[in-house]
């Protein structure tokens, strides 16, 4: 564990092994499709992020002046489902995931490096199909395609949305297969269940969800889409269906989806904290199983999106004592992150910083559930802002700010440059908060009562304000989002070259060369430690870790 | 595809089908094996949605239901159930077969497989004709005149027969589908077989195809029953 | 209502308040008091067991106390008191459609008076819509084919918002609309006009017109169930099970008679799916519930003579 | 796996059998009424032959590993919750 300054000529590295469109299109290597998924969900983030900077702009005043009720509501449909299937899903397990979960495991790549590959272009099939959707008319019902609306009543293009997230969705499935099989039979010798990265854990854990979770969706799509095209009645009441039945299988997924989102983002925060306080996590057997305890409870809870939608009250209370079962263990990963900053030594470097910002963010979202499964106030904020803010505080604040902290965190190794670390504070800083700026207003507005999906509020003349505040703050937030992309950019061109583990952290993947090579490793590794071992890395005199740009 | 680029593992010298990034066959074998698993709990929760809604409405409108089911041929069913379970004996033979280097076993019990699944389809397309006829098929030349199993004066709603013969299109239709790819997969197993491609040394894809028609066999295991055989006695 | 639910918000804000301020001002600190020291190296602790069980176990209770008192509320929300006054809500793309049992129709826009509990009868003519008043702190979803309830009481005179909360297409958020909660002698006076007479009496009428009469008779002769007093009451039916006779199930009969046949009548009523609307249908139901109230024994047939509504105070008169 | 002999096979034929017997079984289970055990003598009958399916034919039982027992078990258990927590709601809801 030598910490390699950069060397005069190139080594040969996974990026310059290959040349050529053909090299990085028909690649089977993880770390390639990484990048390939990078460039994809950056595209989709930027055309949901200026959906949703529409969609702000058009909540300014109260009247709807800007985009006319249709477009509006197909702006928010589409922001949903891009960001949703198409940026969040996908973002840290396919991106994140496929670079590191097989370097961290000591792999040379993930077990079924075509399939791989095959998840890549499905994704781009589903997304191609999206992009042709939007542009020809799109969709607008919201991205839960509620049936009956869905199904006898938009005339908007449901199959083909449909079917772009079916494709999308095995894209998903594939991923969360791979890395199953890979995390089971690819480990290196000595590297235990005890000794994997918590990030690890957390996509083992996602992939159970993704495995699970989205062939349910899946096959309701298939069912609307039938529904729509040949009025089979199986959710429509007029023919004896029961609306109902698609919450239940929609929210069957799509609750446990969350997690899906921030399970990952969860794995990046511990790998993160215990790096900048050089420490190992506290209580690391609590942390890794809280991540399945997630992912499991998390498929018993689906029915409190429905609390008011018709169920009997008996599975609401059943569903609502089982909401708090995933309460637990969430708060339990808070508790040991805290408790790890105890004693440590702290940097504050940008993945920290953002860290941090998950820290608070999740810690308020996840506060906010309890209001939600708590059936009496239930009743009250659901489908108000207040659902609105409480699922960006998770999905955004915490889901986000993690891929964002795993991509500084990561990126020298990516990429094989530093980011420039001041400019990398300041965004941290500015998406903090923008965020809180833009989203808070918003569980205020969702108490006061203000209906989410809602085009028009001239007539509440009184949610004015908080919504300025909010679409000042999404301005701001947009302009933290745009920085950290210029500066990668940048960096690729200009940037210092990264020694192989700038962060002096723990983990396989930083004992390789920086970019790797295309196997990862120049041979085989045998783990002999316990993850986090900082005190042994410490304990090796080394001058200060400072790489700031 | 890039497995021809490198030969760094010594293992990997004697077996051009041992892929690069595995370090043993075991493991290669072992990662199949359990893709193809996880990949059937995949399928289970993909139908599941489907058991979902069927078993909903099966309760809610039992006697329509009733009533659409006893319009099947139940020893049409019957007949179809028996091919499949034999077709699962000759995969399960098959992959003995391969293992233990029986040319002969292997190549007739892939044939044989191929020939019953293609006679479950050949059942099936008969069935489906038959609902054509009869006007089952939901949509909107959909008719349905029966009455209500063991009631006579009771006529069965043709909204809930529909909604039957919805999700009786659907998920023998998914099954059907699954049974198509199987055959495509072991069409392919064949031509491989034929090739002297699989060997005990080397049969992992036999043991996951298998696998994959097992479960195919397992979803109509349950199909049948609870698609033809609702009460049936009255 | 209104009051219930922010006592356990509020409650809600101040645990949840106190778990955030315990660990913001926790990372705060450590991460000032810890920021790393020249010399000082980090003290490797592997975890505690005790803590963890500590910090399980707490929350979980604090959880369940939450869940406790969130499933009164809602419990409490979701039974409608007895005696309430009923109004029956049809919604639509894109509008409320409500009707007082005495006759009143009004759209999107409901007079209530103060002080008394108002049970709502709801069901939607074709996508799924949500009846939301944020000031009764009040939410239910309004689903085709079926009813569902809600109820609240108004302490207050006022002008509040009505909204539609579950998204219904194009004009989902001019679905609005307000309730009028009126002093009782204002409502009483608002009350006296407009009214073509008692939903259960239109109920009547079309319970004759559509011929329900000749089976349905109000002696034991009938080739259908006698409906005297059956409403609220347990029918037993003739697979066995017994069920309540409430607004679904009168509902239910009347769209899919075979779904429930009662004991010792065969199913030979015809379905009237498609042949009654939705008002049609809310009025049936009302008026089979009239046949059941004390001291009620059959509606005051037509005791208001049909007049013109008075556009004032019910904007929509017509059943379409 | 490689130590698969004529046993095996023996094994095969035996689960064929039974199998064929089930079908037999669950179609002469039908005709007979036995009030509201129909369905369910029905659906035992099915997952008696699954489970025979996935422990013979798909060699779970002689598989070293509790992996992929582990796997066919968990999987099972999620689907049950799909159908039980479903049926948590249509169970208790008064239909309409």
């Amino acid at each position: 564990m030598v910490t390699a300054t950069a060397q005069p000529v190139e080594r040969e590295n996974y990026l310059n092994k290959h040349y050529g469109v053909g090299s990085w299109l028909l690649t089977t290597d993880h770390k390639r499709i990484a990048l390939l998924y990078l460039a994809s969900i950056t595209f989709f983030f930027f055309i949901g992020g200026f959906f949703a900077l529409l969609i702000r702009l058009e909540l300014l005043t109260p009247a709807g002046d800007l985009v006319q009720a249709d477009t509006y509501n197909k702006l928010f449909t589409m922001h949903g489902m891009v960001m949703v299937f198409f940026f969040l899903i996908p973002s840290i397990p396919a991106v994140l995931g496929n670079f590191l979960v097989p370097m961290m495991i000591g792999a040379k790549d993930l077990a079924f490096p075509r399939i791989n590959l095959l998840s890549w272009y499905l994704y781009v099939i589903g997304g191609v199909m999206m992009l042709h959707c939007m542009l020809t008319g799109g969709v607008d019902t919201g991205w839960t395609f509620y049936a009956p609306f869905s199904t006898a009543y938009t005339n908007t293009k449901i199959v083909e949305a449909g079917l772009a997230i079916f494709v999308a969705g095995f894209s998903s499935i594939l991923t969360g297969l791979n890395f199953v099989v890979t995390i089971h039979r690819m480990r290196a010798p000595g590297m235990t269940w005890s000794r994997l990265p918590l990030f690890i854990w957390a996509h083992y854990a996602t992939s159970i969800i993704q495995i699970l979770g989205t062939p349910v969706v899946a096959i309701t799509i298939v069912l609307v889409a039938a529904e729509r095209t040949l009025h089979l009645g199986i959710f429509d009441p007029k023919l004896g269906g029961d609306p109902l039945l698609f919450q239940h299988l929609f929210w069957f997924y799509s609750h446990p989806a969350v997690y899906i989102m921030i399970l990952p983002s969860m794995g990046v925060v511990s790998e993160v904290i215990a790096c900048f306080s050089r420490k190992r996590i506290f209580g690391y057997s609590f942390v890794a199983l809280s991540s399945i305890a997630i992912a499991v409870f998390g498929f018993l809870v689906w029915a409190h999106h429905m609390f008011v939608a018709g169920i009997s009250v008996y599975a609401a209370l059943i569903f609502s004592l089982l909401s708090y079962s995933v309460a637990v263990p969430s708060a339990v990963k808070v508790f040991n992150w805290t408790a790890t900053l105890y004693k440590g030594s702290i940097h504050y470097e940008a993945p920290m910083l953002y860290a941090f910002g998950f820290l608070g963010l999740f810690t308020i979202g996840g506060l906010t559930g309890l209001f939600l499964a708590a059936l009496g106030i239930n009743v009250h904020v659901t489908d108000t802002y207040f659902v609105v803010a409480h699922f960006h505080y998770i999905m955004v604040g915490g889901a986000l700010m993690g891929y964002l902290g795993g991509m500084h965190f990561w990126w020298p190794k990516i990429s094989g440059k530093l980011y420039p670390e001041g400019w990398a504070r300041l965004a941290a800083l500015i998406v903090f908060i923008g965020f809180n700026l833009t989203f808070f207003p918003q569980f205020i507005l969702g108490y006061l009562g203000m209906p989410r999906r809602y085009y028009d509020y001239s007539h509440m003349p009184e949610f004015q304000v908080l919504n300025v505040l909010s679409t000042a703050g999404a301005t701001i937030l947009g302009v933290g989002y745009l920085l950290p992309m210029i500066y990668f950019l940048w960096s690729m061109r200009y940037g210092k070259p990264a020694p192989d583990n700038p962060w002096n952290a723990a983990g396989l993947e930083w004992q390789t060369a920086s970019p790797p090579t295309t196997f990862n490793f120049e041979q085989e590794p045998v783990v002999t430690w316990e993850a986090y071992n900082y005190e042994e890395i410490d304990s090796v005199e080394k001058p200060e870790v400072h790489v700031v740009g | 595809m890039s497995d021809s680029q490198t030969a760094s593992v010594s293992s990997a010298a004697h077996n051009p089908a041992l892929l690069h990034h595995f370090a043993t066959e075991e493991q290669q074998r072992d990662s199949a094996s359990l893709g193809m698993w996880i990949f059937l709990s995949t399928e289970v929760m993909f139908f599941g949605g489907l058991f979902c809604a069927y078993l909903i409405y099966r309760l809610k409108y039992f006697g329509d239901f009733a009533a659409a089911s006893q319009t099947l041929d139940w020893k049409l069913g019957a007949t179809n159930t028996a091919v499949l379970i034999c077709s699962s004996l000759t995969v399960v033979l098959a992959v003995w077969a391969a293992q233990q280097a029986k040319r002969a076993v292997l190549l007739g019990s892939l044939v044989l497989t191929l020939i019953l699944g293609f006679a479950f389809l050949g059942i099936k397309s008969i069935e489906y004709a038959e609902k054509f006829e009869k006007h089952h098929v939901p949509g909107p030349t959909f008719q349905f005149d029966q009455k209500v199993p063991g009631h006579p004066d009771q006529q069965a709603s043709p909204g809930h027969a529909q909604i039957y013969f919805a999700l009786y299109f659907v998920m023998t239709g998914l099954h059907a589908l699954h049974m198509i790819i199987g055959i495509g997969i072991f069409v392919w197993l064949l031509v491989t077989a034929w090739k002297g491609r699989l060997t005990p040394e080397y049969n992992t894809p036999m043991e996951i195809g298998g696998l994959y028609w097992h479960f195919v066999d397992i979803v109509w295991i349950y199909l049948f029953p609870l698609l033809y055989l609702i009460d049936l006695h009255k | 209502m209104a009051g219930n639910v922010d006592a356990l918000y509020i409650f809600l804000l101040i645990v949840t308040g106190l778990m955030t301020l315990l660990v913001f001002t926790a990372v705060i600190y450590f991460a000032a008091r810890y920021r790393t020291q020249k010399g000082i190296r980090a003290e490797q602790i592997e975890g505690s067991t005790p803590l963890e069980i500590t910090w399980s176990v707490i929350p979980f209770f604090v959880f369940m106390v939450i869940f406790l008192w969130g499933a009164v509320v809602y419990f409490r929300g979701r039974t409608p008191p007895r005696d309430s006054t009923e109004v029956y809500v049809v919604a639509k793309q894109w509008m409320w459609k409500l009707e007082h049992a005495e006759g009143q129709r009004e759209i999107n826009e409901l007079h209530v008076p103060v002080g008394r509990d108002v049970k709502l009868i709801m069901t939607s003519q074709d996508v799924i819509h949500s009846f939301f008043v944020p000031a009764f702190r009040m939410k239910q979803d309004v689903v085709p084919g079926r009813y569902t309830m809600a109820w609240f009481r108004a302490t207050k005179p006022g002008t509040y918002h009505l909204f539609c909360a579950e998204y219904c297409g194009t004009q989902h958020s001019g679905m609005i609309g307000s309730i009028v909660v009126m002093e009782p002698a204002q409502y009483e006076a608002w009350m006296s006009g407009g009214s073509t007479g008692p939903l259960s009496a239109s109920g009547e009428k079309i319970f004759a017109e559509l011929g329900c009469v000749t089976c349905h008779r109000s002696d034991t002769q009938g080739r259908g169930p006698n409906l005297q007093g059956i409403f609220g009451k347990p029918v037993l039916l003739e697979d066995g099970r017994t069920v309540t006779a409430d607004e679904n199930y009168v509902r239910e009969s009347i769209l899919d008679p075979g779904a429930k046949i009662v004991s010792g009548f065969k199913p030979v009523m015809p379905t009237f799916q498609g042949l009654v609307s939705e008002e049609q249908l809310n009025a049936l139901v009302a008026y089979v519930k009239s046949l059941s109230k004390p001291g009620e024994a059959g509606p005051k047939t037509a005791a208001v003579p049909q007049t013109a509504p008075d556009a004032n105070k019910a904007k929509g008169s017509q059943v379409e | 796996m490689s130590e698969h002999s004529s046993s095996s096979l023996t094994t095969y034929v035996v689960i064929w059998l039974i199998l064929l017997l089930g079908t037999a079984l669950t179609v002469f289970a039908a005709r007979i009424d036995l009030g509201p055990f129909n369905a369910a003598v029905a659906l035992t009958i099915a997952s008696v032959k699954a489970l025979l399916v996935v422990l013979f034919f798909m060699h779970v039982k002689g598989a070293s590993e509790k992996l992929l027992k582990l796997v066919v078990i968990s999987t099972i258990f999620f689907l049950f919750i799909l159908l039980a927590l479903s049926m948590a709601d249509y169970g208790t809801r008064l239909w309409s």
